[in-house]
């Protein structure tokens, strides 16, 4: 039931507005507007008994294991939502001065320090709201780059074909063409087709490292030297940083520009699609072109540092800071790792999906890189449960969770058929990784005797499969006052 | 080891069931020359009540100020039920729902996001959410270049009475890709937009879109009816950028004009986000059914399932950029959920009349708060227009130097209009939220009184030369 | 699953406990513990995610309409929490100064003296922790007032027939003899009942009005009256007290000491079985026994008064102050709803249980007392359904929890048989009452159709009914290593 | 109508189903001279914006001082995760769990919470809480009077080195019923509580029960292992009163002497509960398996529902006075829940290794601070013996004013031994939790230090007359 069907009209909240403002009599008649907007009248009670049960139909972290490949579902850790929550730290203006910011402003610099550190690069930059922003700051760097040396001929970014979609469209945003690279039968790049496709046209390339296909690129120094020497600029798509954090950094690889995920590697709440952070290392050559604003130290003094103090730059990304918040509970989550926690990031996310491809492997699921080391993930393709018994990867997600599991990522890479991408993360305990193994086998099972189980499936969550055709048909986008056509049944 | 549950027994069992020795081996795929040591410059771990005794003492040193600055971001009550539930770990830490049978509480919320925003701005789809109000209007100017088809124009005509930031963020995130942005002036008496102003700066071009905001940046309501038809007379869409509060009491960017703003997009950070030094925010957009596949971002829809039962869904994902790539509407991803969680329990909360008391609490203190100030000598209205829920003001000494001395008594004065728009002299804007009360709003207009009063002396052994 | 069944031997939330503490090297050896203490050894996440999991298997009030009669469940406004946990008032020490309390001590006497206006009383003290507490500080009051006027020979403490089971107990512990005195048929005291019964011996009468089977009692006068000549004093049970809030007041009934429950009355959480606070209003002959500590106020500064300062109190109920967190908890509470708030109160939980009361009736389930307006709650008595049908009471309690409502209070008051005892309270919608009456209709359809099915009910909880009798029987009170023999079910 | 969601419409139809005309007429079976008019002493409502402003305000009046106060209740780290799920919904607005099977969440954390207790104590069965340490204790006292076969006595031996505030609660509840408190007081030299003592205390009197305190008042160690064999020579129940995170390093109840505490109760504020002024706290009680059946208070238990699936539910209900009424264990009725709720949560957080870092670092912390200010001339240790946690010490001045002087500089010194103990001169009792930092530490050592100067540098000008 949606929150609009338990209105009525005249019931209302009323200890949360003012309770006797004077009347604005003086807004001119013809700019106010005509009728009240349509939204849900309801008690306080009603709004916070709808939204804790709508919670309740939500899988999370919280609440179970929630292995999605490249995502880096791992714990939230409590106390950096209530330390960052501090009333201090909300209810500062972002147009407050400095002298009225040294504490929030302090945990920032000391977060793009030791981003850098981290990466490799030369100078971090904290604006970037999430991932994608992160992506279209990058390349808009390499743009700028190329444009102050009067390097007009760049106009290509290449993109293996396992990129996460973001990284062409990013590329296009920036107003670059997209070239293709193909992924080798080993899971690193096709060098080959690097060389070939590399030229004068070549502004740069975004790589993930690991790769979405759950392996570290072995020839990450020989693709860095092909696109260097061809006079392109190499970007780290930062989105598996979880699988390297303190054994290698982009930026020894030869990387010139990074994005980070503080929401994946620096576990801030995904909080059902973001928000997220995103901020962007860079090496020195890139340094003028940084997102504003940055955050400057004297010995004394912490300051905002904004477009009239960094000519170069490629601007702002959003009105004020970026997700002030979120960096904030990213830096208390580094402070709580430390040095030798950050290492043990990588180590526990590595172990943690070799020992699960290990144990599928061993109960007859097929890997799609079956040689290769996982990194923090890694691919089972379900081709051949397919063609044998029917039923494809997503029946297979479905009914994990059924089993209490949320599924692993479908579908992804394009280029693996019948793909799940499988993220266990460092936190999950050997006990649930033997739990979800159980779990496919079961369905496994249940695939051979009753293959309609599956295409059914789910069944034990607030809604059998949704038709997403239907949705896509009828574009059902919001409630309009007596549109209730579609509605809940009681009970 | 924080977070990590593996036990001495656990790591034998698995390195044996790996097939190797150690951890480390698990890397030997890294070429050797690029493995590091350790990371020296990150300080050693600290225990929770180690680093919890470090913000409590930032969160202290940024103190508690009495503000004054509206200026996009706004210090609004958040009723405590609203993050006691956006909190709870279930919406907290789920992913973007992917899954949505498993995510049916994030996919309604977002329904029900959507559908509280069409009926705020009167317009027929919204998204759900963008990162903020700046890089929604960016996305709006991107997605009424493509929509637009009755011209071939790139050109976007952009009100200077549009705040800064917004017009700096939008002109680094679209100019790459061809977009002129064509600033249109206001009229200095007025602190409005004209029509004529348009007419003046467009001459004969085309334009795409046409961007008009309610109130505008210095708080003077702009007649966008006028504005509206003006565009669309050209052939351009009009893009609306309006404060979520203020549409409580104002008309709908829907209604505006014959036939309304096409696109609406702004700030929800008024609705049940904390300032929190400028984010996470959530930027909304909206806009006419004609245009939905053109908008870009995540977009919930309902639909029913296997047993004909209704349920929620991610609709329109072939616009996105994980299943469209180079040929998106946009390259978002990550979006704002967790706020837009927020804002849609607040609305919940308040409801349209909760808001509209909200906005006429805004606005009466605002105004208040200017009648006192211009007690003080040299004080005054900048514009002569209605203003909404902020003011502009001229001061008779250096805004800067004003606010200074306000904030060094923990008063946050305003937001600085004379570096921005040097041609207003020194001008100052004001925002008194419903939160503000008369004694904050008296203890301001004291300490600018005896401080002007100060300038002013100060000013006098020093200029009686002539 | 247990959080012990997750526990492995050296796991471990590294986070929350000191780095690096000093070996306790001096203590004696032979006064330390010979083996570590068997707790869980979990990973924050997985307490996390347990507790989370753990609190989805509960109806609480934030989720469901939860009818329960005599506990008055209403809705706990969320500000009340987040204001009493700000960090001033959690962090400050109970044996800190006075001048390190004004905060607190502030909102305390506030609190005391708005209590007093509520029940017509001269004095308040808030330090009962709960309302069996406040029943002893009160019936402890009235054996001190006895005592003091050498009146020793008044040992006998009545006790109405339909009064909670703690009035008795509560009497008992002040070392008195309790008398039963009988409910008449119209719900009201049996008059001559009360007449035989009081005498010389009588310290006083405990009394609830309304009273627990939903009427107020009309011959509350003539009661006290009866009482004060036999020279006993007049008690008050607050735990309905939401049904006359604002409307008429204990201390003009002719009562002489009242407890409240505030986390009935002033919506404080009910916590999963607690905390509550039960203060106690006395009238003021028995105003220099009240418990302590009280709050004072002299104009200038607030300031505890403890047992030097009170010396004809009754003493201390606990350690420090009472349920201060809670305490606050009210007067956020009391005063967002004000004077006419207040009334409001009484106003819609009446209306709620007579709308009720109306709608069942009308539907042909049979009202305890017909005649009577229901207070804020109402007994329903299953008694014919229970022979006609063989079903009882709590087969249709059970039925209800699969309906997504919780059941009303059953087999209370005793004297009733085959009862339901239902209070909606003042914040439950007219939809949600209409919704419950939609249940039980169909539930008595079931009843008729397929009894068997309301005998096995619940069927849709995280357990079928449990064995109440095997719980008390084999007595399996905690887990202890190696006593697992009762296991969850895998999935 | 704050929190009343009735609209007109609802309030017409509902009267009109009753059949009355007006809500007033609900009331008619009151006695019209009972009814009152309005409440005139209770002021308006406030919006939850107001309330929050004021209760801000009151919060940070409170202040923050440095606490270096144990004496009962104790200032330690509490794990964020704990009060963020104890506080949500479901736990927090729900009920007794009376109805089982929709109170599965609940009855596990009370099984869970009884299991963790019966293993901190050492012990059979826990119950699943009481209103705090003091009263837990006076139900203790009823509990082993009720319990003991063995004597007839109403006779309790309490230790004079027993916390004041638990022995005057313990006095209020349980005199009524007849019980007599016997004190026996403590070596001045060592501060500890001896069988000597306690035997010429009692004479040949028979005793139900001995209470024994480890660590004691002064956080001076007791010979526990000689006081319960003697104890339990004489017929009598011993009532252990411990501290929960003590016990993650000192010898549990279950094990003392030669068979080992029979009951022990105690505060369980140290695992989880903020201060708070004093509650809401737990008292926590627990007992051999023997004596189960005298345990007051609820009690979870675990076993099967119809399908054979084990569950939870309240057990033992016809100890209590909803069933027994008159004749049950104690009245108690409405526990301490959510508190039990968050010190499950702790627990299991923490673990014993993490409770035992704890445990080792106040202690380490108490050390440390009684050395620092045992530098200063005239404090000195107040006893010889080993101490756990808190430490006695001897001033040279005025307790109550050096308190008052640290006090004023924001520093809460410790507990004034020198009301409730004026045989022990000027005395006072310091703790400090592993969150006090060493500068902390120094920084309460340097003003003590300089107000003892100044107390003594006073008098000189007075004394030096002979």
């Amino acid at each position: 039931m949606l929150i609009h069907d338990q209105s009525r009209p005249g019931r209302r909240a009323t200890a949360q507005a003012p309770l006797n403002p004077p009347a604005p009599s003086d807004l001119p008649a013809g700019l106010r507007r005509r009728a009240r907007p349509n939204l849900p009248e309801v008690s306080e009670m009603q709004a916070v008994r709808h939204y804790t049960r709508l919670s309740q139909k939500n899988f999370s972290i919280d609440t179970q294991f929630y292995p999605l490949g490249s995502c880096t579902m791992k714990y939230n850790p409590r106390a950096c939502h209530s330390l960052a929550s501090l009333p201090g730290f909300l209810a500062r203006h972002p147009l407050a001065p400095d002298s009225h910011g040294q504490g929030v402003l302090a945990c920032l610099h000391e977060l793009q320090d030791m981003l850098k550190e981290i990466t490799g690069m030369h100078a971090v930059s904290l604006a970037p709201s999430a991932g994608a922003q992160g992506e279209f700051a990058g390349v808009a760097m390499i743009r700028a780059y190329h444009r102050a040396r009067g390097d007009h001929a760049r106009t290509e970014i290449l993109v293996p074909d396992a990129a996460h979609g973001t990284n062409p469209a990013s590329a296009v945003m920036c107003g670059f063409k997209v070239r293709e690279i193909p992924t080798g039968a080993d899971g690193d790049v096709d060098l080959a087709a690097l060389n070939d496709a590399v030229g004068p046209q070549t502004a740069g390339i975004m790589l993930t490292n690991p790769s979405t296909v759950g392996v570290f690129d072995r020839n990450i120094q020989a693709i860095a030297r092909t696109v260097h020497a061809a006079g392109g600029l190499l970007y780290y798509d930062g989105a598996n940083l979880n699988a390297i954090l303190g054994k290698v950094r982009p930026g020894d690889m030869g990387f010139d520009v990074i994005h980070m995920n503080l929401h994946k590697t620096f576990s801030t709440p995904h909080g059902g699609g973001g928000p997220g952070a995103g901020p962007v290392g860079v090496s020195q050559r890139l340094e003028p072109y940084l997102p504003v604003p940055l955050v400057d130290f004297d010995g004394d003094d912490y300051r905002w540092l904004a477009e009239d103090e960094r000519p170069d730059s490629i601007g702002r990304l959003t009105a004020f800071g970026g997700n002030t918040g979120i960096l904030l509970r990213a830096y208390v989550y580094a402070r709580m790792l430390g040095r030798e926690g950050m290492g043990r990031v990588a180590d526990f996310a590595t172990l943690n999906a070799n020992y699960l491809m290990a144990r599928l492997k061993s109960a007859g699921f097929t890997a799609a890189y079956p040689k290769r080391r996982a990194s923090h993930e890694f691919i089972v393709t379900l081709k051949r449960e397919s063609k044998e018994l029917g039923v494809n990867a997503m029946d297979f997600a479905k009914r994990l969770l059924d089993y209490g599991y949320h599924a692993p990522t479908t579908y992804f890479p394009l280029l693996v058929p019948e793909c799940l991408l499988i993220e266990p993360t460092e936190t999950e305990t050997k006990e649930e990784l033997d739990g979800f193994v159980k779990a496919m086998i079961a369905i496994r099972r249940e695939a051979v005797e009753d293959p309609e189980k599956l295409k059914g499936a789910p069944y034990t969550l607030p809604v059998r499969r949704l038709d997403d055709v239907r949705a896509a048909r009828l574009l059902d986008l919001a409630w309009k006052p007596g549109s209730n056509e579609v509605q809940d049944g009681q009970q | 080891m924080p977070f990590v549950p593996h036990t001495d027994d656990d790591i034998a069992a698995m390195l044996a069931t790996i097939g190797v020795d150690a951890i480390d081996d698990l890397f030997d795929e890294i070429p050797a020359e690029l493995r590091i040591g350790e990371l020296a410059a990150i300080p050693a771990g600290m225990a929770e009540m180690d680093i919890a005794r470090l913000m409590h003492a930032r969160a202290h040193a940024d103190g508690q100020p009495v503000c004054f600055i509206g200026a996009g971001a706004y210090d609004h009550h958040i009723p405590a039920a609203v993050w006691q539930i956006a909190a709870r770990g279930e919406f907290y830490s789920a992913y973007t729902p992917y899954q949505a049978e498993a995510s049916q509480g994030t996919l309604q919320v977002l329904y029900e996001f959507q559908s509280m925003m069409t009926a705020l701005t009167g317009l027929d789809v919204s998204n759900a959410s963008l990162y903020d109000g700046a890089s929604a209007l960016a996305e709006a100017v991107l997605m009424a270049v493509r929509a637009n088809r009755k011209t071939n124009s790139t050109k976007v005509l952009v009100p200077r009475a549009l705040h800064p930031a917004y017009r700096r963020t939008v002109r680094g995130i679209v100019e790459a890709q061809g977009i002129a942005l064509v600033e249109a002036s206001f009229d200095h008496a007025s602190g409005q937009t004209t029509v004529e102003q348009l007419e003046a700066i467009a001459g004969g071009d085309e334009f795409a879109a046409v961007i008009v905001n309610q109130p505008n940046f210095f708080g003077v309501l702009e007649a966008v009816d006028a504005l509206t038809d003006w565009a669309h007379a050209r052939n351009a869409l009009v893009i609306a950028v309006v404060n979520p509060i203020a549409l409580a009491l104002l008309s709908p960017p829907g209604d505006w004009g014959c036939t309304g703003a096409d696109i609406a997009c702004g700030e929800a950070q008024p609705l049940g986000m904390p300032l929190s030094s400028g984010g996470p925010y959530a930027g909304f957009l909206c806009c006419k059914q004609e245009f939905v596949r053109q908008l870009p971002g995540r977009i919930a829809g309902r639909t029913l399932d296997l047993d004909g039962k209704p349920g929620f869904t991610l609709t329109l994902q072939a616009r996105e950029q994980h299943i469209r790539r180079g040929k998106a509407t946009s390259n978002i991803c990550t979006n704002q959920g967790l706020l837009v969680t927020a804002a849609t329990i607040h609305l919940a909360i308040l409801g349209a009349e909760g808001l509209e008391r909200v906005a006429a609490a805004c606005h009466a203190n605002t105004r208040r708060l200017a009648e006192m100030l211009c007690e003080i000598p040299g004080v005054a209205p900048l514009f002569d227009r209605p203003i909404f829920h902020e003011q502009a003001l001229r001061l008779p000494a250096t805004t800067a130097d004003l606010l200074r001395s306000l904030a060094a008594h923990n008063v946050l004065g305003g937001f600085d209009l004379s570096l921005d728009y040097p041609e207003l002299g020194q001008a100052l804007l004001i925002c008194a939220t419903e939160l503000r009360t008369e004694e904050e709003m008296r203890g301001y207009a004291n300490k600018l009184a005896r401080i002007v009063a100060t300038r002013t002396q100060a000013k006098c052994p020093v200029e009686p030369k002539f």
